[in-house]
């Protein structure tokens, strides 16, 4: 057997994390360096993983198969393919960022820093996780040190927004559990033995009926992760009381975690329910994008306008997803890494901002572009690519996905592509309103522009953002395999057809893709 | 008329028996009358033992009750402990004053 | 009689033998309470290491039956052993502040600690009906001593509470053995499984009377709803010190009667009695969960949570013999985490009060960080969380409802687990995101308590972790 | 020849690059200097690239970089065929002027590096705009130009109202955009690619009208946006509050009329939806008048020069919608060179002013700057349609083939005639208030004439404005020569002028009404500054309201719905209904509590229920 780097990868932070908590408690200050230094090894294997990862091929690779408990058919099974792999890698990115945006921290840091690669190593395992009780094992064990990072170190209202963001995801789940449990006897009654090995169970005979109410279960829990409109409430809550690093993992990735879900099981498992609930899903991702971006002009509040703006393009992720396209599914991938970049570093700036000012409410900033000329920018570049501007990532992703969507679903691409003006309008009047005119209170004339090492948190997100803006090419190449082969599964397994463009073909504005 | 009593009886008086002693037990405040009612209720029990024992012709019936009294006898000990304990304390045997703990 | 093997009745006879022991030593010497603990301990190990030859040589086997049918000698009962000795220990270890704070008295604590270990163990290894009525009463009657063990207000309401209830409790189970006794003309579990596997019974009536009060009874000690009732005041009136060893005990043991009751001898009319375990469960995991809500002490928190496990674990009961297995696992690991818990009440609101309101347990993260740490454990693993024991318990009792065709009991079951969270989360609350008032001193934490949690959140751990050396045991620790 | 192009290309991108990282370390007038060095060397590219295709070696050129939308077929790839040529040289050419003028004018500005930077991102963006060879790159430079207009109009951002103008511009832009992805998602949808020449290709025998119209529309509302047409036109008076070189270059010369240009360049999908074409046209010619009337009436220089803008970028869609491409990009590029001198002729006035923009405090600067008189005197002749000017070739041309086409074409003529004689009113009307007339100064202001720096830029395009216009006559068309291979290409058929000798009265007909302006004009304004203060002036001096309306449905009426739906909608009903479902088992569970009553009977009550409800259930089952 290969080196399992897979392992490796949720054991790495796992034992790191261990290794924190083991720290002489009276040296708080050594916490947040070593854990900032462990979670680079993630980091390490997780680009080891993405140079020997074999592009174009549609199956999972490094995988590891353990039975964990034969008779119920459990397996520790680890595998990834090219839609899990940059999630991963975005994951492992994103906390040596997060962690050395937490300086900050001074409560209990050694909690707080297990906590932060604990977390780590959930939502690894979360996008590694082949056998559907061992990623419902991460799915859910990785609450509990979300749940801490909020309650403890969060703002005023932080326990409502913790236990608010852990029961309305444990709600999800309990019934995912159900359905994954009820998914395992299927699988016995036809394959002899029970399993809850995905890559089995994609083996498994459903009806209709047993199709769409597992779809449900499933699709409840990771719509509420996502979140889908109207299930988005906890967001906002938890996104204004987590301390920076924690906004910027639930943004960066943990939502990913719901879009990642439908993708990979809701779409391969339920073919026939996905086509069959194809409207649904994306009505209500088309309700979130407009949405979301309306309820985000008017928040008062910055790091609340930014958490509904990801409701808007989470949004995205979702329709790409139920366009069943490729243009579509690939957006929709590549759209999960580029809200983690653009939406991560926004609330990275507005961490920054808040520990100066201590305050996030829109109306007490104004004129700060006189004042923090590179965080102004670095702000506005952020917003841009947010907003989709062409030459940033956030564009690449808006675009298959409109793009995608519109062959399949032209109506909801064209209402999804008015989210374009609304993300405009939300963000840059926040622009303007917190950055241009003249400084107007005393207390934001002396602020200090951005220090060394906020810069070298943002440069590396800037970097990337930049980077898949530009030449996307090697994150498209390695997700289209695997998304091609679900659109082909669901082609086998259901009389729908992912709708060609054709010479002529008069495009049914009422919505009907041509059979 | 056929006036046998036959041990299909005996059981129906046990049932009565142990409904009356049921009764006692919800009815009655004093800690020792609702347990004298327990007391009732068991009996009743080995009314039945004996009588089903008796009708199937096994023995094991009437030992059964040979444990049930011992057992009785060890819960009074215990249970009069208890009640006296309590007695003691509060001056009163009525189970009705006994209700700080609730909710 | 050839069949008598002492080995089956070992573990009873070292911890009564123990109990005896210590008994005339302290009449004879007044030793010093670390004597009582000596000779507890050996006593509980000896029972320990019976009860794991007693795995060794019965698991998997046939009925082996001893003293007349009157004992099981197979992996079930040798298996509960392990689970009642392991836990009794633990239960002393947590609770030894209690044994100190009684002085003399503190003999009779834990020589009835011991008493009730053997009435435990015999309840899972009873292979007659009476018989198992006979250790029920000694764990019973050893477990209302215990409740008002430091006789005051809260105790003594709580014992009689206890005690009358109790009795009434027995005296309907007793009843249901009666019945089923005249109606299948043996005591022998054995007998009545070979009665009623050969025989239909033209009316069952008697039969079925006597199976309802049985679950009454046996529902009683594992405090299923509606037979709840008594939990909350006594978990509450009873000393911290003792309160998770009786919780924990009547648990094991009322788990291991019923599920030998209704898998052996009522094996043939599963399809009357699960619909019925069935609706119990559902009743007690919501009546548990609702009343844990609306508790602002934690013991009464723990009491009506414990209503909720359970609900759980009758559950997979629905599935008959394919359920023992996830039945034990649960109520095993669950109650190592009601020990753990307790210990942490215990050691923050001291051994032998009663009373431990939840605002006392602000800032407990900051005050003693490993009783928070343990605390939170436990309420995780409640909560069933994964990579706790209380989330492989929970995914096993799930499976075998699941199979045993009760989704939506299990779907209702699932939906008040999370409401279930809200109560268990609430503590984690409690003791870090709530600041501690003023400077609140650092928790004095004795070593008992300390040991007594180490052990139970790692086994809470390991065992949610990698589950699978306790599950491939339990295969073999099925009923005869 | 094509690294020439992606050196022209990539030139301004690495001054940009340079000038963000270090422009606000050099001191002046390095980053001036850099910058115009840049757009300066990239025209020289571009004409050297050019001459190539003008010369006819090759008709043209297509560079690819890499590939850069895979599942949508999309690469990052450039064409340069004459339209391109024309466009990419006018970009850089008149950038390269504004650039150097600007070095002059932006002068003691505290960030002045940075506003080098951006204006030569904006030269790239413009130039990837103009070269891209399918329509997601177009896309790229559409965005990047409302970018850099953002960037540039919200330069000195300490203004609220620069800031808000800003904003402004860079959403009005989006909704337009809204209509260009649309397009673009039905233009895939058919043909399954995005590049020009698989599209047009194919759209001949492909695209039916129905579609043909659906996305040319579509296009067109794209298309509105950016160029400033009814009814997006709203962000570009406002516009005006960048830096006068900014308005220039960006909001006069260039990016406004990319619009112009995508219609050109997509011509055969508007020629296979003849409906559309005219929707084009119309929305042209009723901006053209539209915008001219309120330009009447207008105090503010740089606003004069703004309605004027919108005005004529209503010419070039009637124009382009009448399928005159050559005339359309004819005149975009004849007013490229006028207007962006007479912005740059009215920056030159206000840097002279100090600021001032208020023609009422202006009047008799002829004599103080004589130069910039002298450059915007031949601007404002090319303007009013004077021959030999260069506007009068373009718009004549224009108005001629519109005339041509017949039936309610000719209705469309007679507003461009019409607005013809409104524009020489309102350019007369400027320059007298400006230049004519006695001094209306403000105390302490000392108008004198501009560095020369600014000067030579305006000689130079003083020069164009004259000569620009002869590229293009009846007599030899040589513009029109050039550029048809590029629409012959892409199956376009252009229209053209009538025969014979209707031109003729036509030109006479449009110079009289020049003329009529002009004279109407003098007339009223030669020695005063009439009030012009209330009733229909100062209706046409707010704009017709359509600001306030605008203001009034969506910033105020958007507003409140947007503040009732995270208000109460969000809040009170999704929010309300997750908490009252907490609240609602938080309320059972308090009620549940009194029935543990703490007395010992009622517990046995409770277990007797239970016993008595077990029995009745196994009664049912087998009862006695």
């Amino acid at each position: 057997m290969d080196f399992p780097v897979l392992t490796t990868l949720i054991v790495l932070p796992m034992a790191a994390g261990v290794a924190v908590l083991l720290l002489p408690r009276r040296r708080p200050e050594l916490a947040l360096p070593v854990a900032i230094a462990a979670s680079l090894l993630p980091l390490g294997a997780s680009l080891w993983l993405l140079v020997r990862f074999e592009t174009g091929v549609a199956g999972f690779q490094f995988v590891e198969h353990v039975n964990w408990y034969e008779p119920w058919g459990i397996s520790y099974h680890l595998g990834v393919d090219g839609i899990s792999l940059l999630l991963v890698v975005l994951t492992a990115f994103l906390f040596p960022i997060s962690l050395l945006a937490s300086t900050a921290i001074k409560d209990r840091v050694h909690l707080y820093a297990a906590s932060m690669l604990f977390l780590e190593a959930g939502i690894i395992g979360v996008f590694l996780s082949l056998d559907l009780i061992v990623f419902f094992v991460f799915w859910e064990v990785m609450l509990v040190p979300m749940y801490f990072i909020i309650g403890v170190w969060g703002g005023g209202r932080r326990v409502y927004a913790a236990v608010k963001f852990f029961l309305f995801t444990a709600f999800g789940s309990a019934l995912m559990l159900a359905a994954i449990l009820s998914l395992a006897f299927v699988a016995r009654d036809q394959l002899g033995a029970p399993t809850f090995d995905f890559v089995q169970l994609l083996g498994v005979d459903l009806t209709r009926t047993a199709q769409f109410w597992l779809f449900a279960a499933f699709g409840l829990s990771f719509a509420i992760k996502v979140p889908l409109f109207p299930l988005h409430t906890w967001l906002p809550d938890a996104h204004v009381e987590a301390p920076t690093a924690g906004s910027v993992i639930l943004a960066g990735v943990l939502l990913k975690m719901g879009t990642y879900g439908l993708l990979r099981f809701n779409l391969t498992l339920f073919p026939e329910a996905t086509v069959d609930l194809m409207p649904v899903m994306a009505t209500l991702a088309v309700i979130g994008i407009v949405y979301g971006a309306v309820v985000a002009i008017v928040q008062t509040d910055i790091k609340r306008l930014v958490a509904y703006s990801s409701v808007s393009h989470l949004g995205f992720v979702v329709l790409g997803i139920f366009a069943l396209t490729a243009q579509g599914l690939q957006g929709g991938v590549i759209q999960m890494i580029n809200h983690g970049l653009t939406t991560g570093a926004l609330f990275l700036l507005v961490g920054m901002i808040y520990e100066r000012r201590h305050t996030r409410e829109i109306s007490q900033f104004g004129g700060l572009g006189s004042v923090m000329p590179i965080f102004a920018g670095a702000f506005l570049f952020t917003a841009f690519a947010s907003v989709g501007l062409p030459g940033l990532n956030g564009f690449v992703g808006e675009f298959y996905v409109l793009v995608g969507s519109f062959l399949s679903l032209p109506v909801w691409a064209v209402v999804a592509a008015t989210g374009v003006v609304l993300a405009a309008v939300y963000l840059l009047w926040a622009y303007q309103r917190m950055f241009t005119g003249p400084v107007t209170l005393e207390e934001n004339r002396g602020l200090s522009d951005l220090n060394a090492r906020e810069i070298v948190i943002l440069a590396p997100i800037a970097a990337l953002i930049l980077f898949l803006g530009i030449y996307p090419k090697p994150a498209l190449d390695r997700i289209e395999p695997s998304v091609d082969a679900i659109l082909q599964r669901i082609e086998q397994t259901t009389d729908y057809r992912v709708p060609d463009f054709g010479s002529g073909a008069v495009v049914d504005l009422v919505g009907e893709h041509g059979e | 008329m056929d006036l046998t009593v036959t041990p299909g009886w005996y059981m129906a008086l046990a049932s009565v028996l142990f409904v009356i002693g049921g009764a006692g037990l919800l009815l009655r405040r004093n800690a020792l009358v609702m347990f004298m009612s327990v007391e009732l209720m068991l009996n009743a029990v080995n009314l039945t033992f004996v009588a089903a024992g008796r009708e199937l012709n096994v023995l094991d019936g009437q030992i059964s009750v040979f444990f049930v009294m011992v057992v009785a006898a060890a819960e009074v000990v215990v249970g009069l402990a208890i009640i006296v304990a309590v007695f003691r304390r509060r001056a009163t045997a009525s189970v009705d004053e006994l209700a700080e703990l609730k909710g | 009689m050839s069949n008598i093997d002492f080995l089956a009745l070992g573990p009873e006879i070292a911890v009564t033998a123990a109990a005896v022991l210590l008994l005339m030593i302290e009449v004879a010497r007044k030793p010093s309470a670390r004597v009582w603990g000596w000779i507890a301990g050996i006593g509980i190990a000896a029972a320990l290491g019976l009860s794991i030859a007693g795995w060794v040589l019965g698991r998997g086997t046939d009925a082996n039956l001893y003293f007349s049918d009157m004992l099981a000698l197979d992996g079930f009962s040798a298996f509960g052993g392990i689970v009642v000795f392991t836990l009794t220990g633990i239960g002393l270890i947590a609770g030894w502040g209690l044994v100190t704070s009684l002085r003399r008295r503190g003999a009779e604590f834990v020589a009835l600690v011991l008493i009730a270990a053997a009435g435990m163990h015999l309840m899972a290894a009873s292979a007659n009906l009476i018989m198992l009525f006979i250790a029920l009463e000694v764990a019973s009657i050893s477990f209302y001593v215990l409740a008002g063990i430091t006789r005051n207000r809260a105790a003594d309401e709580a014992a009689l509470k206890y005690f009358l209830l109790g009795a009434f409790a027995s005296a309907v189970f007793l009843y249901g053995i009666a019945l089923v006794f005249a109606a299948t003309g043996t005591l022998s579990m054995a007998g009545q499984e070979s009665f009623l596997g050969e025989t239909i019974l033209l009316r069952p009536g008697v039969l079925l009377a006597g199976i309802a009060l049985l679950i009454v009874g046996l529902g009683f000690k594992v405090s299923a709803a509606p037979f709840h009732v008594w939990a909350p005041d006594v978990y509450q009136g009873a000393p911290s010190g003792v309160t998770g060893f009786l919780a924990a005990g009547a648990k094991v043991g009322g788990f291991a009667a019923l599920a030998r009751v209704l898998t052996v001898p009522l094996d043939a009319y599963l399809d009357d009695w699960a619909p019925a375990v069935a609706v119990v469960a559902v009743a007690s995991v919501v009546v548990g969960t609702l009343l844990a809500i609306a508790q602002d002490d934690i013991k009464r928190m723990l009491a009506y949570s414990s209503v909720a496990h359970a609900g759980f674990i009758l559950l997979a009961l629905t599935a008959g013999d394919a359920g023992v297995e996830a039945v034990w696992f649960y109520v095993s690991t669950y109650a190592l985490q009601v020990v753990g818990a307790f210990a942490v009440v215990a050691a923050v609101s001291g051994p032998d009060t009663g009373a431990s309101p939840l605002d006392s347990y602000a800032g407990l993260g900051k005050r003693s960080p490993m009783m928070a740490a343990g605390l939170g454990l436990m309420m995780i693993a409640m909560g069933g969380i994964p990579m706790t024991t209380g989330f492989v318990g929970k995914l096993g009792v799930f499976r075998a409802a699941i199979d045993a065709g009760y989704l939506w009991a299990v779907v209702t079951a699932l939906v008040a687990t999370v409401a279930g969270l809200f109560f268990y989360l609430r503590v984690i609350v409690r003791m870090y995101m709530d600041a501690p008032g003023g400077d609140a001193p650092a928790l004095e934490v004795g070593r008992g308590p300390a040991w007594a949690v180490g052990i139970t959140s790692a086994a809470t751990i390991v065992l949610g972790i990698a589950p699978w050396p306790l599950l491939n045991m339990l295969r073999d620790a099925l009923p005869f | 020849m094509e690294t020439l192009i992606t050196l022209a290309l990539l030139l301004p991108l690495a001054g940009f690059t340079f000038l963000a990282f270090f422009g606000t370390r050099l001191p002046e007038p390095w980053p001036g200097v850099i910058a115009t060095t840049t757009a300066g060397l990239s025209f020289v590219l571009a004409l050297i690239a050019g001459l190539d295709v003008i010369g006819g070696g090759t008709e043209r050129l297509t560079v690819t970089w890499f590939e850069w939308l895979p599942a949508l077929g999309v690469e990052a790839s450039f064409l340069y065929d004459p339209l391109s040529v024309l466009m990419t040289l006018v970009v850089t050419g008149v950038g390269s002027l504004i650039h150097a003028y600007s070095i002059g004018y932006m002068h003691g500005d505290e960030r002045y590096g940075r506003f080098f930077a951006y204006m030569n991102l904006f030269l790239f963006s413009m130039l990837t705009l103009v070269t891209g060879s399918n329509f997601a790159v177009l896309f790229v430079g559409w965005e990047l130009v409302g970018l850099s207009s953002y960037l540039l109009i919200s330069f000195w951002f300490e203004r609220p109202t620069a800031a808000a103008a800003g904003k402004k511009a860079f959403v009005v832009n989006r909704i337009g955009d809204v209509g260009f992805l649309v397009a673009l998602m039905l233009i895939f949808n058919t043909f399954g690619t995005l590049a020009f020449d698989a599209v047009f290709g194919e759209a001949p025998a492909a695209l039916g009208t129905g579609l043909a119209t659906g996305i040319t529309l579509m296009l067109l509302l794209g298309a509105a946006g950016k160029s400033a047409q009814l009814p997006l036109y709203v962000w570009l008076p406002d516009a005006m509050e960048g830096p006068t070189p900014v308005s220039a270059l960006i909001h006069a010369a260039t990016m406004v009329t990319a619009g112009v240009y995508m219609v050109a360049r997509t011509g055969i999908l508007f020629e296979l939806a003849p409906v559309s074409a005219g929707v084009v046209a119309t929305v042209g010619a009723a901006t053209a008048l539209f915008a001219a009337t309120i330009a009447v009436a207008q105090f503010d220089i740089k606003r004069v020069l703004a309605y004027s803008t919108i005005s004529q970028l209503g010419y070039m869609f009637m124009g382009v919608g009448a399928a005159a491409h050559v005339a359309g990009v004819f005149h975009l590029m004849t007013h490229a060179f006028f207007k962006a001198l007479l912005f740059l002729g009215a920056g030159s006035v206000i840097h002279g002013m100090a600021g001032q923009q208020d023609m009422r405090k202006m009047g008799g600067l002829a004599r103080v700057m004589p130069w910039t008189f002298a450059t915007m005197a031949v601007a404002w002749l090319a303007i009013s349609g004077i021959p030999p000017f260069a506007g009068f070739w373009s718009k004549d041309e224009i108005l001629a083939v519109v005339f041509g086409r017949g039936g309610g074409w000719t209705v469309l003529w007679a507003i461009g005639l019409f607005t013809a004689l409104l524009t020489a009113f309102y350019m007369t009307r400027m320059m007298w208030m400006t230049f004519g007339g006695k001094a209306r100064w403000d105390d302490g202001v000392h108008p004198h004439e501009s560095p020369r720096v600014m000067v030579v830029p305006l000689a130079v395009l003083g020069v164009l404005s004259v000569v620009g216009g002869l590229i293009n006559t009846p007599f030899k068309p040589t513009l029109e020569h050039f550029l048809e291979p590029a629409f012959e290409a892409f199956h376009v058929h252009l229209a053209h002028p009538p025969e014979g000798a209707t031109p003729w009265v036509l030109a006479f007909v449009s110079i009289a009404a020049g003329l009529i302006g002009i004279a109407a004009a003098t007339a009223r304004y030669r020695s005063r500054v009439p009030d012009e203060e209330r009733g229909a002036w100062k209706l046409l001096n707010r704009g017709y309201y359509v600001d306030d309306a605008y203001a009034a449905a969506f910033v105020v009426g958007g507003g409140a719905a947007a503040r009732w739906a995270a208000a109460s909608f969000d809040q009170k009903g999704i929010d309300g209904a997750v908490n009252g479902v907490a609240r609602l088992t938080g309320a059972v569970a308090r009620r549940l509590r009194p029935l543990q009553t703490g007395f010992v009977r009622s517990y046995a009550v409770a277990v007797l229920v239970g016993t008595v409800g077990l029995l009745a259930w196994f009664m049912t089952r087998g009862g006695f």
